[in-house]
């Protein structure tokens, strides 16, 4: 049996089917049947579901919201952060946050410009992580903040007092570009969900149409309609992958503006853009593993071929932060400025340097060890995991950056470690709360861009070259 | 009440679609009082239809012009309000200034972008509308408006050409 | 207190909207407006927003510091250091700062109270009246010979009252003691005196007029005798002359505060001061040429340096260095005279001064002038002393004590008794301020007003070359309940009658005062009154009378060399292999335990704080296998007490340090509970003049397998390289 | 239901409705605010208006102003000092508080109306100094009866005075602009 | 053919002065470390004190502290000369830009750097770039009576010249301004200048051995220059170019 599958696989036609069973995109089905797998999805809720989301509400309760308010009326003491880490996994947090939320602007920007057809089924998956992400980033930096109620100070608002922010601190740009990157992409979310959004109207009752019909703004898809939003989403995806830049390189800039040794770094910016790719493409791929796994008819939309194109991505990021990473670490070497080098000895030999080398393994050693296979990149589970390990060491990255790095300065008379207290149930609460609106999310947005998967259908087809048959895309847009 | 009555004929394909509107347009309805409702991006070249005219990307401009103006209001004017030392720079530095005008410019462009979606596409709007749900489908749908040179002919050719369905539409609550 | 709100309570009135309005108003208040109570009746000029500013004394020790309280609407502010008084001349020490917190302690006693010994502090209040009553009753049924008087170190007319009252009804003189002068071991610094001079006296010690100090364990930049004038004259020691910066050699098992600041700190065996002093006079004795004199002429230098752990280059470069320079000085003092020989150790010292031909000299050593209305100088106490007394309790011989200013439940070594000796007395009455150990052992607390509430005045006894009165006045009006403890007692010796109104025949204390005073009217000083009135006001304005030039009591030193000094080897009491080093902490000294900034104040040189740590070499702890914020035992013949360990890199390896200053069992919420107190280790042996071998304790160390985290200042990693060995 | 509200919310009674609930959650806020910034009744109703048209000086009462930082709010030393003389303290039933005070030996409790917050240290002197008057920023105190702060005294009041004052003067524009004449 | 360095605007090719107002020089061979000049200061500026728990954890707030380090082994130790630390009031500050709200910034009048609570967010970013690492940030309600009840009788010694802060504000040494606004304000009412050594800082006044000297820095004949001129001179971090105003005397 198994030799005569073996050899069938050879035949002309089983290749043809093979090649339609692997591409989602050769794998048409009538848009009715789609839609109604889509809404099966959003409407198939087992009682597992409803327990995670009680748990997460729960932590998120306690996590985020009571702990919080703790921080607000007790004072910032109550979290790790002393002389001299000021700041601390609040703003690991906030960096790693957005990191995540670089990489739904890249799969749907980036993608989308360079035309790389695999993004298809889950450039939204991937712009929820964004916005979903930007939310958690936003809340850890407000808690950091010793006095939050004044923070609209930050904001350039018109007052009496003719006060305005200083555009001279990088943290005033940094929200600038945070706002205009949760505005942008927001809106970026939004628009291509329209059609979805009126495909779900269409196709539900009671509160829910009201709710799909609030939102699909009354689409219907004219010609017109089609156009403006066409075109809209052509602006967007070139515009943002430049906020997209900019943002984490401003998030850099926090650092490197700064004049401590290890942080001011011209190289700050790119080593920060790639890390945040690096985690947010690990992160895409754990969320695409778990939608698969978990949701109605999913693994129709969601199937090995696209774990296999993010793998590479990923392996090939892995090396752009490997590049970046070594880079930083000799210039500051060869440098051989007395704190910095004090600074590099710390993190390698100082207590928590067993970070330091947990950083390099699950960065670079082990997406370098598995993600050259393919089939091994193709497997979901290991893929997850690899995705985990990445999203941890992208973590340990920023924590050296930040409480670790901060601890050495060149005042040795006041070096301290930093232990966290309160940050950590903020922490926890920070992704329990961007996985509970993951799921709410799930279960009330078309989490497949059906139109678009639709439109993918239309460009893809199989044709013969000789004796061999291959996937050719047409360009229709 | 005649004259506002629509017909629409529903097609489950693009080439029959575009060969009634050929049909259509030879019959003598003008391209104005036809309009075409998809589920999918069908674009106007597919169906030999004229282009459409879109405000988006002038928006896009103008709003990334505000933006800009904006940015340069706050990285240079603002400062100037209540003039403020800090750490020996002057009052309104350029580098700075680059990185908040890029932003505004940025964030404008996008804001007006996104709004000139809603403005050329009348969004949101609640009203009753001419539509029927299988069009999300994946059906084509031709909206014909009144008056027509021949009901009955035109009604036998679009099924003759494949149209599942056609009929009389009046405004409905989506 | 809630409906005393000021201006500067802004703050503290945002309700349970705090943050909602906050948000409106910045850091502002919940409401906008507040009622602005008075704080007490006070004069319109005290209502205006201007501060007027006071002179007073410190009390925080007996040094007699010179204060300018400055004072807003009724409270005082700030403390800044008198210019006009010789002592301090402006200048104040971080205890005298923090004497407001001592003022505004939330933990005073706010009324008289009935304790009546009891565990915990009594509440509830009595009347000023029958306070007075019981001190009356006190006075009427005992007979004078049972009373007893116990007082601290200040103020100064508190004890003239009381030594008057005593001589004239007949009852004992009282007796005065103190923890500082424990440990400065004043009583052997004048039994040195009187033995090789021949004068009793405070000998000073003009350290800024020296080019070289060697130092024999004075502890003088910290808390000894009169710690902001001898920081003065380090400072000149330093850069009064522009040309020449004066060095600085210290002699001392631990590096202290003071030795921190020396230019050579010399670690020797502890005891074995006096012999060092001997051996280094000998060497200059030698170098000058001529016979040695007699009091050096027994030591051998390299016998010596053997002995006392140190090479003989380093006492030969001490001898080269004293011979170049123009006016040498060598000061004994600390833990050198806490020993069984400390008198030895004290004359040796004085004796090399003798041979450096130093007395009455620019940069020598004087025997301070006894204060303007002084008769003679009253030592406080020795420890031997006060262990009579605390026999004569124990016998039963005292049937009332008064205490004021004093805590000895605290200060003295539990292995003397104190706490059962008190027991013993049938009627103990307490004037402290504080709710300190020995005030909750009393029957009744009358509690004086602090030192900032209060009239008053202090003599100078060391210090500075001017007979020196500083005077106290109250800068602000008393905030709690409470009473001067002179008022109280003229007011019960008046109403117990008798020979007792005939003592104190005074309105008040003022009265009193101005009694003390009228001395001075008419005499040349830093201001001339021609009668008592305008004295008075004058005194207050600047805070204190004293003489306008130096008037050292002059030292006839002639014999002092020929004097053979009799070599006496330092004894340690008890077993194990340490010698066990208390020290007064700088910061906190006898009674700062009690204030928050002091707590919060980092040790100089160590940089805890909050707590008591025990010093230990690290080669030391590496053998015990100890390291940082291990709680250790240490046990002696006396007892034992635990504290943590701080790894200490400039102590000697066969000696620990503790600070004293913490271990309250009592003394409000910043001092209880806080700390060990080294004092629970010292056993009961004392020098040759009486006082307190404190410093004469071997005692065993072990590990208790507890942590407790020191809190330091200083970072654990960038000061000594743990961890990193690199840079630092 | 959720369907039928929306359909009644975007009908314009609906929407009327929206825009009067709103409407009516801010003028409780706005309320709210406004009972939060006045001022606890006065202990003693005193009559400024009557006072300043006797020729009362305000330096008499509030000598402060002169020399220092705060002006001082008068003690009842001060108004005994000219009440006791004054035949009307007997049969006044406001004054009758004063006789009061006097007679339990109680402090007056005033409640200060022109107020900063804690964190703007206010000198009084250096603006009489300039010439400001009283009335300048007080209001006149000879047509008030009890004592209201006439206006918002904001920071950018503050700063509208102070640039106004300096004119062309750049040191003094400086100093009157600076971050640390007011805050520290 | 020279190039003028100046008109290249050359910084740090060129010595650079601060364009300071006051200065101030301590003088580390006087200091004894005997935190006379912490206490004075707590007292001063209504620092709050922290508890043991946050001292330990580097929380304390002092203005000034005195720093010391340790060289060698046993037994030839040495301590070095205590240092005094506290904000440098650097001309130009890195602490400065770096703060969204403009809540330290740059006095022009008095040439301090100052710090603005009532406009702090509590961002931290100020201390955190720092080099002299002299800021405290209010980690909890230190200073109020509903957290810490005993508050109500110690606000009695509260400073009215200097805010209380709440917390989640940063604050440092502000070279005593409310002093300088003291003197200065009486000065002016006198129609004269501020002489040198008229007032002090709380931290100069108290220190027993005066190894702090406050002063006027642009004026050549004052004490503080003099001292500052001498040959021996050093300020912390000087390649940081942040232009300190403080100067510290060093050794012999």
């Amino acid at each position: 049996m198994a030799e005569n599958k073996k050899h069938s696989e050879h035949s002309h036609k089983s290749h043809e089917d093979h090649l339609r069973e692997t591409h989602l995109m050769l794998d048409p089905m009538p848009r009715g049947k789609m839609n109604e797998m889509v809404m099966e999805s959003m409407h198939t809720t087992s009682w597992k579901f409803w327990a995670v989301f009680a748990l997460l509400s729960v932590i998120v309760a306690w996590g985020l919201f009571y702990s919080w308010g703790r921080l607000i009326l007790e004072g910032v003491g109550i979290a790790g952060v002393n002389r001299p880490s000021y700041w601390g996994i609040f703003l690991v947090n906030t960096v790693f946050w957005i990191g995540i939320s670089h990489a739904g602007t890249f799969i749907s920007a980036i993608l989308r410009v360079f035309k790389a057809e695999f993004r298809r089924p889950f450039t939204r998956a991937a712009e929820l992580m964004t916005t979903f992400g930007l939310v958690q980033a936003g809340f850890s930096i407000f808690m950091h903040m010793g006095r939050v109620w004044l923070s609209y100070w930050l904001f350039p608002i018109p007052n009496q007092r003719q006060l305005w922010p200083n555009f001279h601190s990088p943290l005033s740009w940094d929200l600038l570009a945070i706002t205009t990157y949760l505005l942008s992409s927001t809106m970026y979310l939004f628009l291509p969900l329209i059609p979805d959004l009126a495909m779900a109207r269409d196709r539900s009752t009671g509160w829910r149409k009201t709710f799909y019909k609030i939102l699909a703004l009354g689409f219907r898809g004219t010609e017109g309609e089609w156009t403006h939003l066409r075109n809209a989403l052509n602006i967007f995806a070139f515009a943002i992958i430049p906020v997209m830049f900019s943002v984490h390189t401003i998030v850099s800039w926090d650092f490197a503006m700064a004049t401590r040794p290890g942080w001011s770094s011209t190289i700050f910016g790119p080593y920060f853009v790639i890390g945040a790719l690096h985690s947010g493409m690990g992160a895409v791929v754990m969320v695409l593993a778990v939608v698969r796994g978990t949701m109605k008819n999913m693994n129709y939309f969601i199937r090995p071929e696209h774990f296999e194109a993010i793998g590479k991505l990923m392996l090939i990021i892995s090396m752009g932060w490997a590049y970046f990473f070594f880079n930083d670490y000799i210039v500051q070497w060869y440098g051989g400025d007395k704190w910095t080098k004090t600074l590099l000895h710390w993190h390698e030999a100082g207590p928590m340097g067993w970070m330091w080398f947990a950083m390099l393994i699950f960065n670079v050693a082990i997406p370098w060890a598995i993600l050259w296979n393919k089939k091994w990149r193709s497997t979901p589970w290991l893929i997850f995991i690899v995705g985990l390990l990445i999203n941890v060491g992208m973590w340990f990255e920023r924590y050296i950056i930040v409480p670790i790095s901060l601890s050495i300065n060149r005042m040795p008379f006041t070096w301290r470690l930093y232990e966290p207290g309160i940050e950590i149930p903020l922490g926890i609460g920070t992704l329990a709360f961007f996985v509970l609106l993951y799921m709410a999310a799930s279960k009330l947005i078309p989490l497949v861009p059906v139109w678009e998967v639709q439109e993918g259908h239309m460009d893809h087809s199989l044709k013969k070259f000789g004796r061999e048959t291959v996937v050719t895309v047409s360009d229709l847009e | 009440m005649t004259q506002e009555r629509t017909l629409l004929a529903v097609f489950s394909d693009i080439d029959p679609a575009a060969d009634a509107l050929d049909q259509l347009r030879l019959m003598g309805v003008h391209d104005e009082h036809m309009n075409i409702i998809s589920g999918i991006p069908v674009t106007e070249a597919m169906l030999g239809r004229p282009s459409q005219w879109t405000n988006v990307p002038r928006l896009a401009l103008g709003g990334a012009a505000g933006g800009m103006l904006i940015g340069i209001f706050l990285a240079f004017i603002s400062p100037n309000m209540y003039t403020i030392e800090v750490g020996g720079q002057p009052f309104t530095p350029v580098p700075p200034a680059v990185i908040v005008i890029f932003e505004l410019t940025m964030l404008g462009m996008l804001l007006s972008t996104f709004l000139g979606v809603f403005l050329d596409s009348y969004f949101p709007s609640y009203r009753p509308m001419k539509y029927v749900p299988e069009i999300s489908d994946g059906k084509i749908g031709i909206l014909i408006e009144f008056p027509l040179p021949d009901e009955k002919k035109v009604t036998e050719v679009l099924k003759k050409l494949g149209a599942e369905s056609v009929q009389y539409t009046e405004a409905q609550h989506l | 207190m809630s409906e005393k709100i000021s201006r500067r309570d802004f703050l503290k009135l945002a309700s349970v909207g705090a943050a909602t309005t906050a948000v409106l108003t910045g850091c502002g208040p919940a409401s906008r407006y507040v009622t602005r109570e008075p704080y007490t009746k006070m004069p319109e000029y005290t209502y205006n927003g201007l501060s007027t500013y006071y002179a007073t004394t410190c009390r925080e020790c007996a040094a007699a510091c010179g204060l300018i309280v400055r004072t807003m609407q009724g409270r005082a502010i700030k403390v800044e250091g008198n210019k006009g008084n010789p002592v301090n001349l402006g200048k104040t020490c971080a205890r005298g700062q923090a004497t407001l917190h001592g003022l505004y302690n939330p933990d005073r006693v706010e009324n008289p109270v009935q304790q009546g010994r009891a565990k915990n502090f009594a509440t509830e209040a009595m009347t000023w009246d029958a306070a007075v009553q019981v001190v009356a009753d006190a006075f009427k049924n005992n007979d004078p010979s049972e009373i007893g008087f116990l007082l601290g170190m200040a103020p100064d007319h508190l004890f003239d009252l009381v030594s008057d009252l005593a001589k004239s009804v007949g009852a004992p003189a009282p007796v005065r003691f103190g923890v500082l002068s424990m440990f400065e071991s004043r009583a052997t610094l004048s039994k040195a005196a009187e033995n090789l001079l021949g004068q009793s006296g405070m000998p000073f010690f003009d350290v800024g007029g020296s080019d070289i100090v060697l130092s024999f364990g004075a502890n003088f930049l910290e808390t000894w005798l009169s710690p902001v004038a001898y920081t003065r004259g380090f400072a000149k020691l330093r850069r009064g002359d522009p040309k020449h910066r004066g060095y600085f050699i210290q002699f001392e098992s631990r590096m202290s505060l003071t030795a921190s600041r020396a230019d050579e700190w010399i670690p020797i065996l502890p005891g074995t001061e006096g012999l060092v002093a001997l051996a280094i006079g000998r060497l200059v004795a030698e170098a000058k040429g001529g016979a040695v004199p007699r009091a050096f002429a027994s030591v051998d230098p390299a016998a010596v340096a053997t002995q006392a752990g140190v090479s003989l280059e380093k006492l030969e470069h001490a001898a080269t260095l004293i011979l170049d320079a123009q006016h040498p000085l060598a000061i004994p003092g600390g833990a050198a005279l806490g020993q069984s020989n400390g008198l030895f150790t004290a004359e040796a010292v004085l004796a090399f001064n003798a041979l450096l031909d130093n007395f009455n000299q620019t940069g020598g050593v004087y025997l301070s002038p006894l204060a303007p209305n002084q008769d003679e100088y009253h030592r406080p106490a020795s420890a031997q002393e006060m262990t009579d007394f605390i026999e004569k309790m124990k016998s039963g011989a005292v049937k009332v004590l008064f205490v004021h200013g004093v805590n000895p439940v605290f200060e003295l070594p539990k292995s003397l008794g104190f706490a059962e000796a008190l027991a013993s007395v049938p009627q103990v009455i307490s004037f402290a301020t504080f709710p300190d150990e020995t005030a909750l052992a009393s029957d009744y607390i009358f509690p004086d007003h602090h030192g900032l509430e209060s009239w008053g005045y202090q003599r100078v006894v060391t210090g500075t070359t001017q007979s020196t009165l500083s005077g106290a006045q109250p800068v602000v009006s008393p905030y709690f309940n409470t009473r001067a403890t002179a008022d109280v007692l003229i007011a019960a010796a008046q109403s117990a009658g008798g020979k007792f109104a005939e003592a104190l025949p005074f309105a008040d204390e003022v009265d009193f005062i101005q009694s003390k005073l009228a001395g001075l009217v008419g005499q040349e000083g830093s201001f001339l009154a021609p009668e008592i009135n305008t004295f008075a006001a004058y005194f207050q304005q600047h805070g204190g009378w004293w003489k306008k030039d130096a008037e050292t009591q002059v030292i006839t030193a002639s014999n002092a060399l020929s004097k053979s000094l009799k070599v006496a080897p330092a004894e340690f009491a008890g077993e194990g292999e340490f010698y066990f080093l208390p020290f007064v902490s700088p910061t906190l000294a006898e009674a700062g335990a009690n204030k928050p900034w002091l707590q919060e104040l980092a040790d100089p040189t160590t940089t805890v704080m909050w707590n008591t740590w025990v010093e230990i070499n690290p080669e030391t702890a590496h053998e015990l296998h100890l390291e940082n914020d291990d709680v250790v035992k240490i046990i002696s013949e006396a007892g034992e007490v635990e504290a943590p360990v701080y790894v200490y890199p400039a102590i000697r390896p066969d000696t620990i340090a503790m600070p004293f200053g913490q271990g309250h069992t009592a003394y409000g919420r910043y001092a209880q509970g806080r700390g060990a107190n080294p004092a629970d280790v010292l056993g009961q042996h004392f020098n040759e003049a009486g006082d307190l071998a404190f410093a004469g304790m071997r005692v065993k160390v072990e590990k208790t397998g507890v942590k407790k985290i020191l809190s330091r200042l200083e970072s654990r990693i960038g000061v000594y390289g743990e961890g990193m060995g690199e840079e630092h | 239901m959720v369907r039928k509200f929306f359909e009644w919310i975007i009908s314009p009674m609906g929407r009327i409705a929206a825009l009067i609930a709103g409407l009516s959650l801010f003028t409780l806020a706005a309320y709210g605010v406004f009972t939060l910034q006045q001022s606890p009744e006065q202990p003693i109703q005193f009559r400024h208006d009557i006072h300043v048209n006797l020729q009362v000086q305000c330096l008499y009462c509030h000598p402060g102003a002169l020399r220092g930082a705060s002006p001082g709010l008068p003690t009842l030393t001060k108004c005994w000092g000219c009440h006791q003389q004054i035949a009307k303290t007997d049969t006044s039933p406001r004054l009758a508080v004063l006789k009061d005070y006097i007679a339990n030996g109680k402090d007056i409790a005033w409640v200060p109306v022109a107020q900063v917050p804690d964190f703007v240290h206010f000198n009084h002197r250096p603006h009489i100094a300039a010439g400001v008057n009283c009335e300048d920023c007080h209001g006149d105190m000879s047509v008030q009866e009890i004592a209201v702060n006439p206006q918002v005294m904001n920071m950018g009041w503050c700063l509208n005075c102070h640039k106004e004052k300096a004119g062309d003067d750049e040191v003094k524009l400086t100093k009157l602009t600076d971050c640390g004449t007011c805050h520290y | 053919m020279t190039v003028d360095l100046n008109k290249l605007h050359a910084v740090g090719a060129i010595a650079e002065e601060a364009e300071g107002k006051w200065g101030m020089v301590i003088d580390q061979d006087l200091c004894t470390g005997c935190q006379a000049c912490v206490a004075a200061c707590a007292m001063e500026n209504n620092i709050a004190f922290v508890g043991e728990e946050d001292a330990g954890y580097g929380r304390s707030m002092h203005w000034i502290r005195t720093e010391r380090f340790w060289e060698g082994e046993y037994p030839e130790v040495r301590m070095t000369d205590y240092q005094p630390m506290l904000c440098q009031q650097c001309g130009k500050a890195p602490c400065e830009p770096v703060c969204p709200a403009f809540a330290t910034v740059h006095s022009q009048a008095e040439k301090i750097n100052l710090q603005v609570y009532n406009r702090c967010v509590g961002t931290r970013y100020c201390a955190n770039n720092c080099p002299y690492q002299v800021r405290s940030f209010n980690w909890r309600d230190y200073q109020d009576s509903r957290i810490r009840p005993e508050i109500t009788i110690l606000a009695n010694q509260f400073n009215p010249d200097v805010t209380v802060r709440r917390r989640g504000v940063m604050e440092k040494c502000t070279f005593c301004i409310q002093r300088i606004h003291k003197a200065q304000d009486k000065a002016k009412s006198e129609g004269r200048e501020v002489e040198d050594g008229e007032f002090t800082t709380a931290c100069a006044q108290a220190c027993p051995a005066s190894a702090i000297t406050f002063g006027r820095i642009d004026h050549p004949e004052s004490l503080v220059s003099q001292l500052a001129r001498m040959p021996h001179t050093q300020h912390h971090l000087e390649e940081l170019g942040t232009l300190p105003s403080v100067t510290y005397l060093k050794g012999a």
